[in-house]
């Protein structure tokens, strides 16, 4: 087989999820390699949308054939993806879109829902408890938060499920924590966090279990971190179900490109992940032990 | 009474008693004006329960600050501690996941004795590093800052590291989760942490020389004081006091993960500040320092139980609620 | 050679052919010293000379490129950074070596803390101090931030350090340039108390007087090597300057210039009022030297700095050339011609980290202004010809203020303010650490500028400088302008009795 | 050349001629050394495109970290450069975007007159709070680094603002990717901005005054020197170099959001240091500030290049690289 390369550009492991990305892009980097022999597979991480446009210019620089990214911040970066793609690279964009997400920036796109993420979550507690007051922990002021709050918002427009407060937690636990106590301490009654992350879950469940309140039903985190699903698996009452939002979605468009990049399959267009709803049935499927996520 | 053990560290002229006064109590009437707000915003926000929580929550980082006043006062700065916190939890969690002992209390001793030893040894590289390799300790910790971080995140693979035995989580949780005669445990340990803290600082040989050399480097040299060595203990006095941080911090939620403690450094500085504590070394003030964390945490607490915030705009009213504390505090100190 | 060495057995501490070169600059040329049990050896020479130098040598501080030093007869190599102290070997440094966040108390004990196990026992450091002080003379509180002191009053906690130490030998290096009569002679009444004890001094002065006074010998230098080792009874004082000097001085006073009672009043102050100085008024004619005397803290510096606007006033006017200044218009005063030179030049004076001409054209940066840009060339005319001017003697052109000799950064802070070629100049102890030739520069240089029609206002400790100077000389009391003397008035006895209290001006005028 | 015309600017002794000569030639060096291991771990490294988009993406660090010299040489400190970078950065966008002014062109012109007149006023607004308002600059700026940011995330709703005319994009987009005679625009814009920097900090009256109000606030107003104005000039400079990173920031991402900027205040005090300026305030070397940033960049990049480090330890290399690049910086200083 003749030598390739691909360059896979994605956020540093700052959190969970970013965690479970990193984790899945190495095991799916590994798999490719073996399996296709010449194909190098560069994996980088950044920070920031700055330091990202960076690692970008950089994996031009030592020469690609295939780009794989998953932007820390879309918008930022589709200048410098566009640069790449100019040069005749193969462009593969995973989870978070550009305002402008057309074959003029990217060849494939491997979308994670995050609009659908929210609306999951939403549909869930509308059916679930139809008269919930519910408190929502978000995550960091950037545009995949908002989609996944207007997600939300769709989801339980209309109906009697009432949102009581909407604070950022960052996507960490301490301030997940944090924010929690002063919920719990703000609002003598709620039926349901949403918090739209698992990481943050885990300081929403201590802090609860700290006040000793029996009002809060239930939890809904989200992404599908190992010890949410084990808890969903177990049948724990405040974690009834998980929305999923795999970070094994960057293997998905690295195995993608891969065959686009050895012609085995044409690889083109929006290649939509669903934002599964993980519950005590199906929850065994989604369990991976091993990865740090 | 904080105050009092401030004030009579220093005893001054005559003539600018009344000044000195009023500068040491100008955190704490900051602190209880904000209490006031407050209770103004929230009715909710006056309950025990609301003010033990928020006491508790600022427990790290006065903890943190309360080291960091070593640091500041000797003239140094050390931006590495919010890293070291993550570090010195991950390797504890690590320890006490390795089953290495069997019996859980005898494990969470040894645990804990880890956490004050890693603590102390990455307080010792900071000092030393900065001290006999001749570095700002600005850099020098900017520097080591990456370091722990690198490594808890090389550690737990980016992922977080969680304790598995619920058996030592049972046993070792009321260290955050507990209290004795009503006041929750991590609130003792601060006061206690403190009130040593201040003995150290105000009433023995080694605080004395900390205000030396943080006054006037040139002067401690001639004076026969060991400066390097007074700097190096101090970073290692900050490291201890992550190490005790860390203890409350890893019963709270079992587990850390790369994001831990980042950017509780600046928190603890502007602690530290907020307290009194010039950033240029000198005099060191530590009740101020432990009344400038309960004001931070006060501050976010307040703008979460008030109603009419936008949550897009909390950092900026956090931003002008301390430069406000500070012009309060600063008028109060230049009046008398 | 004039004198019959110093056997082994006689001294205490000795030196022998000691040499120091900083870098390429070599300041002491094998220079032999030494000191007796219970003597007080005085150490004479021009600015630069390397007084400094030695005697920071001779108790650790710094250490001799050549030569070596016996203690007992024993050669030693001794301790670094005060801990020669253990030996019994004290210094007061010609600078101020306090930290400003410290209390006088906690000052006098750093580093020799009083207490077990490393816990203070700060009662005891503060009675200790309060009778050292009181033993001194000094009305300082021992509480007091030493930050919150007057000049003096740090000299004075220098003084009290070094004595309240078991010392054997104690350099002092120019403990009295920012002192009054009154505490000099308190502090030679120590002198002498300790010296009876069998205590040794070495003491480093630019005051003929006093070294006149209280020495029993005296060593001279001259640029950094040994001239001569005599008994103070051998020598008078125009000996000794000329040996410091090297040639033969003059008359010290220049002619004093009486300025005409219908000359123009170019500085006129009223009622002006401090948080410390009461209500005091006076006139500056154009032309005029006017004396401001008191003892320490009598609030000269305090009233002067209010005049030119760098302390506020609480009531009072100052009119400079018949217009109003308002408070705090420190710039604004400067621009219309009005200069003041701190006594503070390490801490208000000079930017010790940089070099000289950085501090001469600092004040008077526009001069040098061509084209919004600074001109380097006409900086370095400025330079030499202050060089020239003031006397300043570096052996390296481009040394950081900071490490020239105490005389010769009075100098520099001289030719910094003069710069500005102001024509009503306020001077706070214009020859601080000065030695005698350059004095009576500084001297003629003043009478020069007076004659110019410029006026001038001098503060100082040294009464002789006063009266030497000053056609009127005002005298100042614990905030309060007591007397105005004039004519045959102007003498030290008189001096003596307003700053003392003793006498005071019928009504204010 | 670099070197030259930081020396011509302080004077200073002969004896300490090469000693000083090696301080101020000591960044060069290490940026020197880094070049070196670059080339050796990555053949591609040392190709032009490269270097030059090392250097191009070393701008905005650079130009911030210019204002930040002379902040620091004036004894202050600037944290809310990062967040001012955003918030510059979304006015000047949501200016554009609401197209009060037709020609593109002129839009441009207006909106990039629109940052520098923000980014003045920005910098005002800090130099007051801190000199007027008596508050310890770290305090002061993190307060407005927290009013700033908040702004921003108030101006985005949380979202990201996004250039969005295409005409105005395109037209725009070569002060970022664009070069002159082969050099890149950004690389030119900061050696212009660095060397009217140097002139205003060497061959200036209000140079002067930066350097003597940084190393002694008492003597600079002893001798007349209105300390608030030149600390609020300095301030306000800082200001006007965030402008102008922002000005190629924009057309190289053409968009904002609440993360923009984020750290840069470390990075830009950490180019500063590096390149040889002490934060306690007195003389500030320009050129070596660049160099710092350059220094920065490079390590990032071959951080990158090299294709042997666990993702997981780059934070820590890069903090051990640049205690090393200090530590060889420092000896080099210390040798002659
Ligand atoms: N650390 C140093 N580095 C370089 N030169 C120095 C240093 N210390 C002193 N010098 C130089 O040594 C010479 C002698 O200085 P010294 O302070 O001993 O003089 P001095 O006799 O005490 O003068 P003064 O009467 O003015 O105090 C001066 O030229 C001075 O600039
Ligand atoms: N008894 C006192 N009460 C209050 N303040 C005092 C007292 N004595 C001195 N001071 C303060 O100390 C300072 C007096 O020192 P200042 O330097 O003004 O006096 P001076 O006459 O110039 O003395 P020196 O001889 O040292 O130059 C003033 O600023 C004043 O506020
Ligand atoms: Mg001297
Ligand atoms: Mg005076």
């Amino acid at each position: 087989a003749d030598a390739k390369t691909i360059g896979v550009s994605i956020p540093a492991a700052d959190h969970g999820w970013t965690s479970g990305v990193v984790y899945h892009a190495q095991r799916v980097a590994d798999l490719l390699m073996k399996e296709h022999e010449g194909l190098k597979v560069i994996v980088k991480t950044s920070p920031d949308p700055a330091s990202q446009a960076n690692a970008v210019q950089d994996l031009e620089t030592q020469g690609i054939d295939a780009l794989v990214i998953l932007p820390t911040d879309p918008d930022p970066l589709v200048n410098a993806i566009k640069e790449v793609k100019g040069k005749g690279t193969f462009v593969s964009i995973v989870d978070r879109a550009p305002s402008v997400n057309d074959n003029s920036v990217r060849d494939l796109y491997v979308a994670g829902n995050n609009p659908a993420l929210g609306e999951v979550a939403g549909q869930y507690i509308k059916d679930t408890s139809p008269e919930a007051k519910v408190v929502v922990i978000r995550g960091l002021p950037i545009p995949i938060d908002q989609q996944r709050q207007d997600g939300f918002d769709k989801a339980i427009a209309g109906s009697k499920v009432q949102v009581l407060d909407r604070q950022f937690g960052n996507w960490n636990r301490d301030d997940a924590f944090r924010v929690m106590q002063d919920f719990l301490t703000k609002y003598p009654a709620i039926d349901v966090v949403w918090c739209q992350d698992d990481d943050m879950a885990v300081g929403v469940l201590q802090a609860i279990e700290q006040a000793k309140r029996t009002d809060i039903k239930y939890v809904v985190g989200g992404a599908g971190s190992k010890d949410m699903i084990k808890k969903v698996m177990d049948g724990d009452k405040m974690i009834p179900v998980d929305v999923l939002y795999p970070p094994s979605m960057v293997g998905t468009a690295m195995e993608l490109t891969a065959a686009a990049l050895y012609d085995q399959i044409p690889a083109h267009g929006t290649y939509t992940l669903d934002a599964t709803l993980v519950t005590k049935d199906n929850a065994k499927n989604y369990y991976f032990p091993d990865s740090p996520f | 009474m904080a105050a009092d053990t401030e004030m009579s560290g220093t005893v001054r002229a005559r003539r600018s008693w009344r000044d000195v006064d009023l500068r040491a109590v100008a955190p704490f009437v900051a602190l209880a004006l904000l209490i006031l707000i407050g209770a103004l915003v929230n009715p909710n926000f006056i309950g025990i329960t609301n003010l033990a929580n928020v006491a508790t929550r600022a427990a790290f980082i006065a903890l943190i600050a309360v080291g960091a006043t070593f640091v500041i006062s000797s003239g140094d700065l050390d931006l590495s501690v919010g890293s070291m916190v993550a570090f010195v939890a991950s390797l504890m969690i690590l320890f006490m996941n390795s089953g290495a002992i069997a019996d859980p209390g005898m494990m969470i001793a040894a645990a804990i004795l880890l956490a004050l030893v890693v603590g102390s040894l990455c307080g010792l590289a900071n000092g030393l590093i900065t001290t006999v390799g001749r570095i700002e300790p600005f850099i020098a910790t900017l520097g080591t800052m990456g370091i722990y971080r690198g490594l808890t995140t090389w550690l737990s693979q980016g992922g977080a590291i969680t304790l598995r035995s619920p058996e030592q989580q049972a046993l070792y949780r009321p260290a955050y989760f507990g209290s004795i005669l009503g006041v929750p445990v991590p609130i003792l340990v601060v006061f206690l942490v403190t009130a040593i803290a201040a003995f150290v600082l105000y009433r023995t040989r080694y605080g004395r020389h900390v205000t030396a050399v943080g006054s006037n480097r040139d002067v401690a040299r001639y004076s026969g004081i060991a400066v390097d060595r007074v700097r190096i203990a101090a970073f290692v006095i900050q490291g201890v006091c992550v190490a005790i941080a860390v203890m409350l911090y890893v019963p709270r939620l079992g587990s850390t993960s790369a994001t831990t403690g980042i950017l509780w450094e600046l928190q603890a500085i502007t602690a530290v500040v907020v307290g009194g504590t010039a950033l240029k070394g000198g005099a060191g003030r530590v009740w101020g320092t432990i009344c400038g964390a309960f004001i931070l945490e006060l501050v976010g607490n307040i703008m979460l139980l008030s109603n009419f915030i936008s949550e897009y705009l909390i950092g900026a009213i956090q931003g002008t609620i301390i430069i406000i504390a500070m012009l309060v505090q600063r008028s109060l100190a230049r009046k008398a | 050679m004039s004198e019959p060495a110093a056997g082994p057995g006689h001294s205490l501490l000795a030196a022998e052919r000691i040499s120091k070169s900083f870098g390429e600059v070599q300041v002491l040329f094998s220079v032999d010293f030494d000191v007796r049990p219970g003597e007080v050896h005085a150490l004479m020479g021009e600015n630069g000379a390397g007084k400094s130098t030695l005697v920071k040598i001779l108790s650790g501080f710094e250490r001799p490129s050549a030569g070596r030093i016996l203690i007992d007869g024993q050669p030693v190599t001794l301790p670094q950074n005060g801990a020669a102290e253990a030996l019994g070997i004290v210094l007061i440094h010609q600078e101020f070596n306090l930290a400003d966040h410290l209390t006088v108390a906690e000052s006098l004990f750093l580093g020799r803390e009083i207490g077990r196990f490393g816990v203070l026992d700060r009662k005891t450091m503060r009675a200790e101090t309060r009778r050292v002080l009181d033993e001194l003379g000094a009305r300082i509180d021992e509480n007091a931030l030493i930050s919150s002191l007057a000049v003096a009053d740090k000299q004075m906690v220098e003084i009290a350090k070094a004595i309240s130490r078991r010392a054997r030998i104690i350099f002092m290096d120019e403990p009295t340039a920012v002192l009054s009569r009154e505490e000099t002679a308190l502090l030679f009444k120590q002198v002498r108390r300790l010296k009876a004890q069998g205590v040794s001094f070495v003491f480093v002065s630019h005051k003929l007087d006093e070294v006149m006074e209280i020495t029993d010998r005296v060593t001279v230098l001259r640029d950094g090597q040994w001239v001569k080792t005599a008994p103070t009874s051998d020598l008078d004082g125009e000996a000794i300057a000329q040996l410091m000097v090297g040639r033969e001085l003059s008359s010290l006073y220049p002619a004093k210039d009486e300025p005409d009672v219908d000359e123009n009043v170019v500085l006129s102050v009223k009622g002006l009022t401090t948080a410390y100085v009461k209500d005091v008024s006076f006139e500056l004619r154009k032309g005029e030297v006017l004396g401001f005397s008191g003892l320490i803290g009598s609030g000269r510096t305090e009233l002067m700095e209010a005049v030119a606007g760098l302390r506020p006033r609480l009531s009072g006017e100052v009119l400079l050339h018949g217009a109003p200044l308002a408070p705090l218009a420190f710039r604004e005063a400067n621009g219309r011609g009005l200069a003041y030179m701190t006594k503070d030049r390490k801490g208000k004076g000079l930017l010790l980290d940089e070099g000289m001409t950085a501090n001469l054209t600092l004040q008077s940066i526009d001069r040098h202004v061509r084209h919004h840009y600074l001109d380097p060339a006409s900086e370095a005319r400025a330079m030499a010809r202050a060089k020239r001017r003031f006397d300043i003697r570096v052996r390296d052109d481009k040394v950081r203020a900071g490490r020239m000799s105490g005389g010769n950064q009075q100098k520099l802070l001289l030719a910094k303010i003069m710069e500005t070629e102001p024509d009503v100049i306020i001077i706070d102890e214009p020859t601080r650490g000065i030695d005698v030739g350059t004095k009576q520069q500084i001297y003629h240089f003043i009478a020069a500028l007076a004659r110019e029609g410029r006026s001038i206002i001098v503060i100082s400790s040294e009464m002789p400088e006063v009266i030497g100077l000053c056609t009127r000389v005002a005298v100042m009391r614990e905030g309060e302008l007591v007397g105005l003397l004039e004519g045959e008035e102007v003498s030290e006895q008189v001096i003596m009795r307003y700053a003392a209290g003793l006498k005071r001006r019928e009504a204010a005028a």
